[in-house]
Parts: structure tokens; sequence; C-alpha cells
């Protein structure tokens, strides 16, 4: 489904990936994992087009879709729940998922609209009770549902989520890695970068070990599980 | 080095373009001309000045060549914009004197340029005659004469002000309250208002201002109203005094006698007005009311054949401002038809030979004690009568 | 890339002393002494402003205040008290500092458009008392009279003289600030401009930083500004308004405020093109003005000075 | 003098940091041995910056003392911090990215070297003088970090690695007491690393006390004395390398509980 | 002799402030809508208060269009000028800073006064009122009817932007720009087109001033830079991007004017509303509701 071959990223002219090939197979979880600063966060800003790569191409269902700009992406299917959530932060709850249609709103009546939106509340109950809230007076929890769910309101068939689990209390960490599961088990394909190893291998089929802009492990997700180097990779040797 | 590089090339750019335009500016003349220098605040904040009198002076060098010249001579007339700055003014006349060589300098527009520049037309002995209205242009304080080589034509505002009080006390009228933009022009006629008050028995009891660029005057008038005076003047050009009319005929304050400034000359103001002109008197000179002169006015034909030319050629109504230009242009044409561009004699001429000129804001008559030569008849009073002038007696 | 070598210095200090000669030998060019004058003390306030906004990354639109503070303060004691000029300058100097200070503590504290608002206030409010102190100032017609310069017997009574004094002036101040520039000072001030936490990190006292250069351009706008009184003899609130401080941004910005020679770069060329150039222009002379400053800005992020580099880098794309 | 208070250049006590409500930093205590080499730890989010900047004065904390060398420190200003012989890097490059390697040092000798700004704009023989001792002293810090070369290049030409041990020079130029450097490793690569981790070894060997937050672990478990991890704004564990590695509480912190 | 009591007068200060002030909030909202969506200044936003005035003047007395169909081409035209001065003069610029768009957009201010001024030449010109100019009496104070459609025309441009920033999701996306420029890009929306449309917007809003302003003031070529400096100072008044702020900040500042000048001298009155803003942001840095919070949150 989606295909990267090769691709090369600077930031600030410092270059944060080195030639990183990584395949996304349709219908599949597939996890990145490393420590801070590996370049997981900018592979994903490489795919939506938040940043320009200098080298390599990235192919999404035979579309190169290498120089499309970053608000077109979410039009093709692909919508990144980016890092530290990235709400509108002023705006409220319901405002936020609703922007998350924005690319069809025009094209669609408000019924199927609300649809989504009603589904978009089925996922996190918690959300629809804070839907007047202001989305940045929100837990941090409260916040990465929301920002996942504003990601699902562009209709994704990819969906690049980028450290969840990030500040966030371990039961909620429980919950949202839940409900990855469930979206994937109701046919999205997820691309998900974690720092938090154990939980990104457990719900992966397949994985991508970064470390400093190198994939240096590459695997089955359960065997990841158990190799040692990943524990290296992590705490050092 | 790079630095060393741009320097060079900086200053060579300089010198090249200042070459260049100067170069295409002026093909090579045969015959020798006249040259007048005129100095006019052509754009910028007050253009409403500069503009009629840089329109007036080339029409009037127009025609004269057209004519044929001065006993064959052309007049070539050079203006620079001023744009009302001190800055400007001061350079454009040095230009005037030591590169274009000119014999006689008409502007500039405003009091205060005019003021910054006198010095210099002192120093370098030049005729020049302002076409600004504060009297201190021709008044030296610390000898009491007017200055040498500096002549002026407009009515001073103690004309203007005269008047009015003349007129108030004619009335019986001496609770006054006076209005003013707080341009140069405002607050010069403001300085005349206060310093002739006590002179003609008026009591001002009120001394409200605004700003060139105001959008509401209410907020003073309001206040005025508040202290109830007979009779209110107003000091100012531009958009503003006819705001002032409007707000004040909003705020139900016709009944009280309004007197605008002899800036208030032109019949677009009266439009603009839309109908709250009606009433306001005004201190006129000659060439706003060509028509309202009796057939044996000395003054009628010369107001009614630039008022024409004007109209044609430039197809918009007469500002009186243009006259003050007027006049100049025809004082330096008739020294230089004399006596030829020699400057001194044109001094001497301007101050010996100008007897009797009629020109559009009176008839003047220059003395070696009075460089504006203009009496207390250069203003007749007007009113607005259904949307046009009338002669207020 | 920063360093002011001395060559160019040298190579300016005799562009300077040669122009008025040069210039008096090609008759149409003959006033450009006249107007360099002016340039020169335009140059003045630019330097300070160079330091103050490229350098410290503080944008004033004040500074025609400062500028008028100079004028008027020189005007009145000169020519209502009968002081002697040079005792006025210096007066006026530090009263401008005084104000300068006064203003800046709590202004400078303010960042982004909430200085350049604060700094425009001051600028109209201090234009406004220049208009209305008709006793002191002389109101909106301005004050005549203001006597010019002269140092023991030597009168600075023509063109050239005077020139010659406010050039001496600029490269005064130019290399009292290029030096500053290049000193620990001067670092801490780059430092500041590129990265506040960075500076203060190093032990710079960003705010004191701060007011000391307002401060210091806000004397140099003073000098500017008495020496402008008393080469023209004659001062009006207009010289003072809101739009002068404008030109003055515009003329950092064109030049390229980056670098000092910006300032010199600017104040020259924009003179040049309002005094002089633009004129041939007549009607069209606003449109043209905007145009030129629109396309620098657009075309010439860096300013004036950064052509060279841009050349180069475009010289070493095309290879 | 007491002998332990000596013993501590930093004393952190009860420090908390809430940003509207939210807890970034809660009830925090440690020390930092004087010329020892102390790493803080800890997954993403868990405070080691909001620490950073504490100390070095971007703000204070809403609660709690600093003490360096037995002086509170926690209400001054952070230019007044770095005169007391704190000096800092950052997480994000901060550079002066428009001076040269040499200015950016002589720029870290501010705190020592002073001139007034008369006394430079007529550059007295007195500033003349400083100056030179600026030159002189960044000279040699730029010779100890192995920049020498590179002096008079701009600061951002520099590749990622040198731009770090040029921020850690510049820090070194004040001869600070204690150096605190933010994440000095992230983003190079292993040859780069080793020259940051053997310049911080040397660093310390000057007897000049290293607070550091890194990320990677090599680097953290090679060089330091002691470490603190923190987790949620909290001190989860502090204590040697090796009974860092193999505490369950940092293992889950890191690699996630149960998921 | 007619006379007026002190509470009229009072009175009649206030309703002055208010219609000279609402100019000012409308000129000011117009600078926080581009600001909000780009942190720009836009110090040309006063010369479309020009030139929606003059353009008024050429469709409804120049061409005796009705004020029906004058008034909405009037204030296409001013947004087709907002789009072009954005096109042609913001977005060409690569490397922005603050200075560097301030002289843009200064540039720009100089440069549509020029052409302005080769149009319409330095005259000022009339518009008759939209109903007429016969004055009504309120409390011994007087109102001209062209005040209340001032007012009536901020409040209706207050109530379209909150409907149009509220409801609409165009205007949710303008504010979701404003609040994170690449989360806007990540839901699809083109951010470029934001900043094009909020340059429409606020030119279109300083169009309605200048429509409703030049019955009472008059208009000519050279007014824009003067209004600009006062909506300016009414934005930063009330707290840049807040726009219950703008309109706080543009009718305080009215009204200060108003007071001041009937009050106290009418020569420094506009020295008093600069003293008044240099005075609250000396202790509030941020103007009166310029909390980045609160302004963003409270849109309306």
């Amino acid at each position: 489904m989606l295909k990267i071959e090769g691709i090369s990223a600077a930031y600030h002219s410092i270059p944060v990936l080195k030639d990183v090939s990584i395949h996304v197979p349709k219908g599949k979880v597939v996890s990145i994992i490393g420590a801070n600063g590996s370049g997981k966060s900018t592979l994903l800003k490489a795919i939506s087009g938040l940043i320009k790569i200098n080298q390599g191409r990235i192919q999404y269902q035979d579309q190169d879709i290498t120089a499309i700009p970053a608000h077109r992406i979410v039009g093709l299917g692909i919508s990144l729940v980016p890092e530290g959530r990235q709400l509108f932060a002023h705006l409220s709850v319901q405002d936020n998922i609703r922007l998350g249609a924005y690319h069809y709103f025009k094209k669609s009546n408000r019924a199927e609209i609300e649809q989504s939106v009603k589904q978009a509340y089925q996922i996190f109950p918690i959300l629809e009770k804070r839907s007047k809230q202001i989305a940045g007076t929100l837990s941090g929890g409260e916040q990465q549902m929301l920002a996942i769910a504003r990601a699902l309101m562009g209709r994704p068939e990819l969906l690049l989520l980028d450290e969840p689990s990030m500040g966030i209390a371990p039961l909620i960490v429980r919950e949202i890695f839940n409900v990855i599961v469930n979206l994937n088990q109701a046919g999205t394909t997820i691309l998900l970068v974690e720092q938090n190893a154990k939980a990104a291998l457990k719900v992966a089929h397949h994985s991508y070990v970064l470390e400093s802009g190198n994939i240096v492990l590459e695997g089955i997700a359960a065997e990841l599980l158990h190799n040692p180097k990943v524990k290296e990779v992590y705490l050092g040797g | 080095m790079i630095l060393k590089r741009i320097t060079i090339l900086i200053t060579i750019c300089l010198f090249s373009i200042g070459l260049l335009i100067s170069c295409a500016e002026k093909p090579p003349e045969p015959k020798k001309t006249y040259k007048v220098g005129a100095l006019f605040s052509v754009t910028g904040r007050t253009s409403f000045l500069g503009d009629p009198e840089k329109k007036t002076a080339e029409m009037i060098a127009e025609q004269i060549n057209a004519a044929g010249g001065i006993n064959g001579h052309n007049l070539e007339l050079i203006v620079y914009d001023t744009e009302g700055d001190a800055t400007k003014a001061n350079l454009a006349l040095k230009k005037l004197i030591t590169q274009d060589k000119v014999s006689v300098v008409i502007g500039p527009s405003l009091s205060g340029t005019s003021l910054a520049v006198l010095p210099l037309a002192e120093q370098h002995e030049i005729p020049l005659i302002s076409c600004a209205a504060s009297y201190k242009i021709v008044h030296n304080e610390k000898t009491g004469k007017p200055y040498k080589w500096v002549f002026k034509t407009p009515q001073t505002d103690t004309m203007a002000v005269e008047a009015i009080y003349r007129r108030l006390k004619s009335y019986g009228l001496n609770y006054i309250a006076i209005m003013s933009v707080t341009t140069g022009f405002g607050a010069s006629g403001r300085g005349e208002l206060l310093r002739l008050a006590p002179k003609y028995g008026m009591n001002i009891i009120a001394d409200e201002k605004y700003g060139p660029k105001d959008t509401d005057m209410t907020a003073q008038l309001t206040k005025i109203k508040g202290i109830g005076p007979q009779a209110i003047i107003n000091w100012s050009v531009g958009p503003t005094q006819v705001t002032v009319l409007r707000n004040r005929s909003d705020l139900g304050m016709a009944n009280i006698l309004f007197f605008q400034s002899h800036g208030f000359g032109s019949r677009k103001n009266i439009e603009l007005a839309a109908g709250a002109a009606e009433g306001v008197l005004a201190p006129l000179g000659a060439c706003n009311i060509a028509e309202l002169l009796t057939a044996y006015d000395v003054q009628r034909d010369v107001a009614m054949k630039y008022m024409q030319d004007y109209k044609t050629k430039y197809n918009e109504p007469l500002s009186s401002f243009g006259g003050h230009a007027w006049d100049a242009m025809y004082m330096v044409i008739n020294a230089l038809t004399e006596i030829g561009d020699d400057k001194v004699k044109i001094r001497d001429y301007l101050e010996n030979n100008i007897k009797g000129f009629v020109g559009q804001h009176g008839v003047f008559n220059y003395s070696a004690d009075d460089h504006n030569g203009l009496t207390d008849k250069a203003f007749a009073m007007v009113i607005v009568k259904d949307g046009d002038w009338s002669l207020a007696d | 890339m920063l360093q002011i070598a001395k060559l160019p210095i040298a190579i300016f200090a005799a562009l300077i002393i040669t122009f008025p000669w040069m210039a008096h030998q090609i008759p149409v060019i003959d006033h450009y002494a006249d107007i360099m004058v002016f340039v020169g003390i335009y140059c003045l306030i630019t330097i300070g402003l160079s330091l103050l906004m490229g350098y410290a990354g503080q944008i004033s639109v004040g500074h025609a205040a400062f500028f008028g503070i100079g004028a008027y303060v020189s005007g009145i004691l000169t020519t209502n008290y009968g002081l002697n000029p040079w005792i006025c300058m210096i007066i006026a100097m530090l009263i401008t500092a005084v104000i300068a200070l006064l203003v800046g503590a709590p202004s400078l504290k303010l960042k982004g458009h909430y200085l350049a608002m604060a700094t425009l206030a001051f600028g109209i409010i201090i234009f406004i008392i220049f208009n209305e102190e008709i006793e002191w100032t002389g109101g909106p017609d301005g004050m005549p009279g203001i006597p010019g310069l002269s140092l023991f017997g030597f009168k600075f009574d023509s063109v050239d003289k005077y020139y010659y004094l406010v050039w001496a002036f600029v490269l005064a101040a130019f290399i009292f600030t290029a030096n500053i520039i290049q000193s620990d000072a001067g670092r801490a001030l780059r430092a500041i401009h590129t990265s506040e936490p960075a500076a203060s990190a190093m032990g710079v006292d960003i705010a004191k930083f701060k007011i000391i250069v307002f401060v210091y351009s806000a004397v140099l706008a003073s000098l500017a500004g008495s020496l402008y009184a008393h080469y023209l003899n004659f001062i009006n609130p207009s010289t003072f308004d809101l739009f002068f401080s404008i030109k003055l941004l515009i003329m950092i910005a064109l030049g390229g405020m980056h670098n000092i020679w910006g300032a010199i770069i600017g104040a020259l060329l924009i003179t040049f093109l309002s005094y002089e150039w633009l004129h041939y222009f007549e009607e069209f002379e606003v449109i043209v003005y905007g145009a030129i400053l629109l396309l620098v800005t657009i075309f010439l992020p860096n300013g004036l000075v950064g052509v060279p580099e841009m050349l180069k880098s475009w010289v070493r794309r095309k290879n | 003098m007491n002998r332990l208070a000596q013993e501590h250049v930093l004393d952190v006590q009860g420090v908390a940091m809430t940003f509207g409500g939210l807890m970034a930093l809660s009830n925090l205590n440690f020390q930092v041995k004087k010329g020892t080499i102390k790493a803080v730890i800890g997954p993403n989010g868990a405070g080691k910056t909001t620490l950073f900047n504490i100390i070095t004065g971007s703000f204070p904390p809403t609660k709690g003392t600093v003490k360096f060398k037995d002086e509170p420190i926690e209400n001054l200003k952070a230019h007044k911090i770095a005169d007391r012989g704190i000096s800092r890097t950052f997480q994000t490059i901060e550079l002066f990215s428009n001076m040269t390697v040499l200015e950016n040092v002589m720029m870290g000798c501010h705190t020592c070297v002073r001139t007034s700004f008369l006394s430079s704009g007529l550059k007295l023989p007195r500033s003349h003088r400083k100056e030179t001792e600026i030159l002189d002293r960044a000279m040699k810090v730029l010779r100890f970090i192995g920049l020498g070369e590179k002096i008079n290049e701009p600061a951002d030409s520099l590749a990622l690695g040198e731009q770090k041990i040029l921020e850690i020079g510049r820090a070194l130029a004040s001869e600070p007491e204690l150096v605190c450097l933010d994440e000095p490793a992230a983003g190079l690569n292993e040859t780069e690393t080793h020259v940051a981790s053997s310049l911080i070894k040397a660093i310390n060997a000057k007897g000049i006390t290293v607070l550091l937050v890194e990320h990677d672990m090599k680097v953290v478990m090679n060089i330091s004395d002691e470490i603190l991890v923190l987790n949620y704004g909290q001190k989860i564990a502090e204590g040697t390398p090796e009974g860092i590695r193999n505490n369950p509480r940092v293992i889950e912190a890191y690699l996630g509980g149960e998921a | 002799m007619e006379t007026i009591s002190f509470t009229s007068q009072l009175f009649q200060y206030l309703i002055t402030g208010l219609t000279v002030g609402s100019v000012y909030a409308m000129v000011a909202v117009g600078f926080n809508i581009i600001y909000n969506v780009t942190e720009i200044i836009n110090f040309a936003q006063g010369e479309f208060v020009m030139l929606g005035g003059l353009i008024m003047v050429f469709f409804h007395v120049g061409m005796a269009l009705p004020l029906v169909l004058a008034f909405p081409a009037t204030v296409i035209l001013v947004t087709l000028v907002g789009i072009l001065l954005d096109r042609l003069a913001i977005s060409p610029i690569r490397q922005p800073s603050v200075l560097t768009l301030i002289i843009a957009t200064i540039a720009a201010s100089i440069l549509i006064k020029g052409i302005a001024m080769f149009i319409w030449g330095k005259d000022p010109f009339d518009l008759p009122a939209f109903s007429g100019r016969n004055p009504i009496t309120v409390m011994g104070a007087v109102i001209q009817p062209q005040y209340f459609w001032v007012i009536g025309f901020l409040i209706v441009v207050v109530i379209a932007l909150s409907i149009f920033f509220d409801r609409t999701i165009i205007g949710k996306a303008m504010s979701a720009c404003a609040d994170n420029a690449d989360a806007a890009k990540l839901v699809g929306i083109n951010v470029k087109q934001m900043i094009l449309l909020s340059f429409a917007l606020s030119a279109a809003i300083g169009a309605v001033a200048g429509v409703t302003m030049t019955p009472i003031s008059l208009m000519e070529y050279d007014r824009g830079a003067m209004l600009a400096v006062k909506g300016f100072g009414a934005a930063i008044l009330g707290g840049l991007g807040s726009f219950p702020g703008a309109i706080l900040g543009g009718l305080i500042m009215g009204a200060i004017e108003s007071f001041g000048a009937g009050l106290v001298s009418s020569g420094y009155k506009d020295a008093f509303a600069l003293i008044v803003l240099l005075a609250v942001l000396f202790f509030k840095p941020s103007g009166i509701l310029g909390d980045i919070e609160i302004s963003k949150i409270k849109r309306f």
C-alpha cells in the first residue's frame, strides 16, 4: 500500500533520515520504534508532505506522492496523528473533529458529516461529553483521543500515528492501543511510530527499528519483542 | 573587499544615474531664455495649495511663450515640488539659484516653507515672491521692515481677520468662538485671531482645534454649543472645513453666525458641504467672485479671463490659491518685460514699480516698507446664498 | 563576515572627502553636495537605528521624535536664550538621553508589533507637542532664525563647509558604532538578536543592553537634529512626523539592516530618490516610490548590502 | 564550612513546576556532587528540559529551592545565574548563527571579561586589552575542543557534531563550575558521539561538574557517575549506571509496561 | 441663542466618540483578521478604507448606480484589491520577517495611495448620506442618521464575522490556520488559500468602513495612513488578534478623542488616546484583552 524507497531528509541542513526504505502492506499494522531523535517523526512528516525530502520516492497505491503538498495528501486517504497532538487548541472539541472532515466537507451533505462525527464519538465516548470544551483545556489523554478522532474524520485508508503514548498515563495508553487494534481490524492500515517499544511491538505485525536515521533492525514484531538488540538500542549496550 | 566594491559600485551608480537623468532632461538651447523658478507644494498633504499654483503658473508661461515670449525671449519656468517640506524647499531653492541660475523665484506655497527659505533668498540675493499667507514672511521682527529680497502676493491672515472682526463689530457681536486646524494655515490664522481680538474688542470664549485628517468635529462644536457664542470663526483648508460645516448644521447650530477663512474660496467646498454652507460668510479675493464684481471694478476683467482660461485648460473649478501664483507670475513678467532678467533690477522694479498692479487678489502697491502691497480692500465679504457666492452687503 | 575592516572605511572616508570636489566638476550634479549634507544627517540617525534594529533586533517607529527633540532643544535654546549652539547640542543630547531612558525602559519590555506601536505612539505624541506648544516651538509654521554653527571664529556658512562638519560627525559615529559591533558589547547585541535564551545563558543582561542601544541611537538622532536645525536655520514640526520615522525604517530595510553599511547606503539611496531622482516622474512619483520599495522588499530581502552575497550564490549555482 | 554542603555544587529541594494546570515537575529532590558527571534521563515529556530551564534561570519554579554552592538561585534571572558560574547548552542548538565559530566562543567569555559601551566604542586601550584577553581565552577553549582550525567559519556552516561541540565550547568559555548539557549527543553519528563523550570526560577531568540530559544510553552509561531518572515529572530512580540499567521501574518507563 | 446642557454635551461626545470609534474598530478588525492567520500587520489596511470610499463615490455618484448595487460592487472591487495585495506583495516574499513584512505593506500602501491619487486626483469627494441628512435629537444630543449606519454596519460586521468563524467550515478552517498551520495542512486545509481569504475579508471590511464613513467625513486619496495608525492603535489597545478587543479598543480610542476634545483640549486629543494606549501597554503589555488564550478562545 505504501512504499518508501530510499528517502533522505534533513532538518536545518542536519541529516535526519538516511536512505530509509519501508513497506506498509494493506490491512497491516506496521510499527517503527527507536529512541528519541532517531528520525521517526521526520519520516511520518515526510510521508504526509509537511517536510520536503532530498532523495528517494514515496509511493502510495501506485501513485507517486513524493511532491504532493500536505493539504492534498489527506484527500488521498492518508491521515497523520502528529506528535504532540497538534490540535487546534483554541477551538472546541467539536470544531476540531469537524475540521477533520474538511477536505470533503463541501462535497458531502450535513447528515453524512454528522454520521462520521457520531462514529468518532462512538470510538471515544469521552469526547462527546467534552464536545463544547476548548481543545487546549483537555487532559493529555483526551487530547490524544481527539487527535486520533480528528484524523479518522478524514476517512483514512492509511493512518499514521506518531507517538500516541507520549506523556500519557499507562491506563489511557492501553485504551488508545485498543482503539488502534480495533481500527485495524475494521480495515484501516496503520503505520505506528512509538518510543514505547513493548506496546508498539505487541500491536504491530511488522516492525522497523530506527537509530540515528538508519533502519538497523526489521522483522516480525512478535520476534523483535524478545530481541535483546532492541533493549540495547534503548538503554545502551 | 566586497564592501569596498559595493562602495565603489554605488558611487559610480550615483554619478551615472544623476548624469543620465540630467542629460536627458536638458537638451541644449540656442537662444537666451528668461528663467523663472517656482517652488510649490504640488504633492503631499498641502497639494491643494501647490497644485493649482503650479497649473496656473504653467498655463501663464505657455500663454506667454505662445504669444512670442517676452520681448522675444522665451520664458522658462522651472517648477520644483517642495511637498510642503522645509528641507526640500531649502534644497530646491539652492538648486534654482546655483544650478538653474534663475533670475527670480515664485513660491513657496506655505508659510512654513517660505520662512524656511527666506534666509537663503536674502543670502543669495535673489528676488522671491512667496505665495503664502503669514505676515512674518515680509516682516522682519528685528528691523520692523520687510526683508530686502522677499515679497508676497496673498493677503495676510491679518487682513482676513480684520475683515471678519470689522464685520462682527458692525453687527455689534463680540462673544466669539474660534476653531482652527492644526496645520500652518490654521495655526497662523488662529494666532492672528487671538492677537487682534483685543483691538476689536472681541472676547474669544472658545478656542478649539482639530487635525487635518480628522473625520468628525462634532465634539469641538458641541463644546462651543454649550458655551453659546454669538459667532464662530473657523480657520482651515481642505476637507475639514466642509466637515465642520456639516457637523455644525447637524448640531442645529446654523443660527449661529459662521465665518470661514479665505481658504474657503472654492465653489467645490459649497458643493461638498451639501447645503450646510448656506449663510456662511468668508472674506474672499476677487478671483473667487469675478462674476459678482461690478462691471467697472478694475479686477473684473483679469479675474474673468483667468477663471475662463483655467476652466478651459484644466476642466476644474478655480481655487483661490492659484490666483496667488497668477499675481506673482504677472509681476515677474512685467518686470522681465520692462528691465530684463537682472536680479537686482527685478528686485528694484518690484519694490518701486509695482504700483496699482491689478491682480487676482487685489490691487498691489509695493514699496520699501510694504512687500505685500495690499490694503483691506483686497477682501470682499462674501456669503453663501442658494449654493453660490454672493456679496454680503 | 561582519568584520568592519580598515580598508573599506578608508576608501569610504576618501570618497566622502573628495565628493564635493568631484560633484563641483560636473555642473548637473553640482548640488549633490548639498543633498549629501542631509544624507549625512540622516546617516547619523540610521547608524544608530541599524545598531538598534539590525543588531539588537528592536523595532522603533519613533526616532523622528528624537531627531525633533534634538532640533527643537537646539533651536529654542539658541534663538530664545542665545546660548552657544555647541552647548545647546550637548544639552539636547542629554535631554534626549533622559527621555529615551524614560520611554525605553517600559517600552523595550514589549515585543514585536507592540513595541512598534509604543514607539509610534511616542513619536506622534512628541509631534503633537511640537505642533501645539506654539510659544516654545512656533507651532506648525516653524521656527525661523536659528543661528548657524561656528567654531573658534570659523563659520560653517557654506554647503561645503557644513558638508565636512556633518560627515566628520558621521565618520566618527560610524567608527564608534563599528567598534562597538566588533567588541564584546556588539557580540552581545547580535547574540540577543539571534537567541535571547542563549544570550542570557551567556550572562548577557538583555534588558540593560536594549536600553543602552536605544538611548545611544536616540542620542545620535538628537545630534542629527541639532545639526539639521543649525544648517537649515529653520525647523517646523512636519519634518519630524510619523512619515519621517517610517522613512527611516525604509532606509534601514532598503540598505540592509544586518550590516551597518546598509544604514549608509539606505540613507543615501532614499534621500537621493526622494529629494532628487523621483522628481522626474512628476505625477507618478508616489507610484514609482512605492513600486521600488515593494520590489526591493520582495527581491532583495537582505537589502542592497545583500546584493553581492546574492550575486555570488547565483554565480555559484550557475557554475 | 560544612563539608557535606561543600560537596554538593547543586542542591535541588522540593522543586515543582506547573504550566497552566499541567504538572511538569513535582516535588523533585536531588544533589549534584562537586566534580562529578550526573545524567538526567527519562522518556519524552518527563520534565528534563523543564528542570534544566529552572536551574539555569529561564523561569522560576512554582515551588521549591535550587541552591548553587549553598546560595539560593531559583529566583535569579538567567544572566545572573550565568554570572554565578553555571553555563549551559541547549537541546535544539542555539548557536549564534550569524557569528563565526570564534565569535561564538568569545561570546561565552562575556561573564568574565566585560567592557563598557563607551570604552569599546572609543577603542580605549583598556577595552583593547580585554578584547585580546577574550581572544586568548577563546582560542584556548577552541584548541581544547578541537575546533582550532575552523575559527573563522560561520557557526551554522559546521556539521551538526561540530555545532554541538562548539556549543559546549561556548559554555566552557565562561570558566563555569557547573555545565548543564542538554542532549549533547542527540542527532550525532557514532564517531561524533564518541568525540562528544570524550570531550565531556575531558571537561570533567578539569574539575568542572557536569549535569547532562541525554537520550543516548551508550553515552549516559559510559560517562556518568550518577544517573537520575525522571518520569511524569517525578524521580523514579537515582543511582549508578549499573543500578539504573537493571532497575525494573526504569525498564518499564523506557520500553513501556504491558500494553 | 440655542445652548446645550452639560449632560447633553456628554451624551453628544459619547455618540460622536462611538461613531468615530466604530470606524477605528472596523479597521482594527481588519488588522486582526490578517494578523490571526499570518501574524502580519497589514499597514495598507487604511488604504482599503480609502478605496472603499472613493470607489463607492465612483459607482454611486459617478455612475449613478443605486445604493444597493453600488455598495456590493464597491466591496467586491476592494476585495479584489486585497487579493491582489496578497498575491503581488505578500506571498512573493521569500524570507518574511516582521520588519520585511511591515515594509512590504507600507510600500503597498504607498503604491495604492499613489494610484488612487492618479485616478481620483487630490480633491475630497462626497457621498450622499444613505438616509438623508436630517438629524435626530436624543436627550439634547444630535445624531445624524449616518451614525446609525456606521455603528449598525460595525454590528453587522461583528455578527457576520462571528457567524463566519463560528458556523462555517471555512471560518473554522481560517481559525485553524491561525491556531496551528501544520495541523491545518494535515486535515487538508490549503493554508495559502486561507491567507488569501484573510486579505480578501479584511479588504471587504475596510471597504465597508470606507463606504459608511464617507458621507460623514468625505474621502480623499491620502486618508488611509492616519486611519491605519488609529486602527492599529485600536487593535493593539484591545490586544492583537482579539476581535472583541479590536472593537473595545476602537470604541475606547474614539471616545477618548471625543471626550478629550470636548472636555480637555482639542489640540491634544490624539495625544490623549495615545497616552492611554501607552499606559495600558506599560501595565498590560498585551493589550486589554490581549491574553493570547482568552483572545483566541473568545473569537466572538
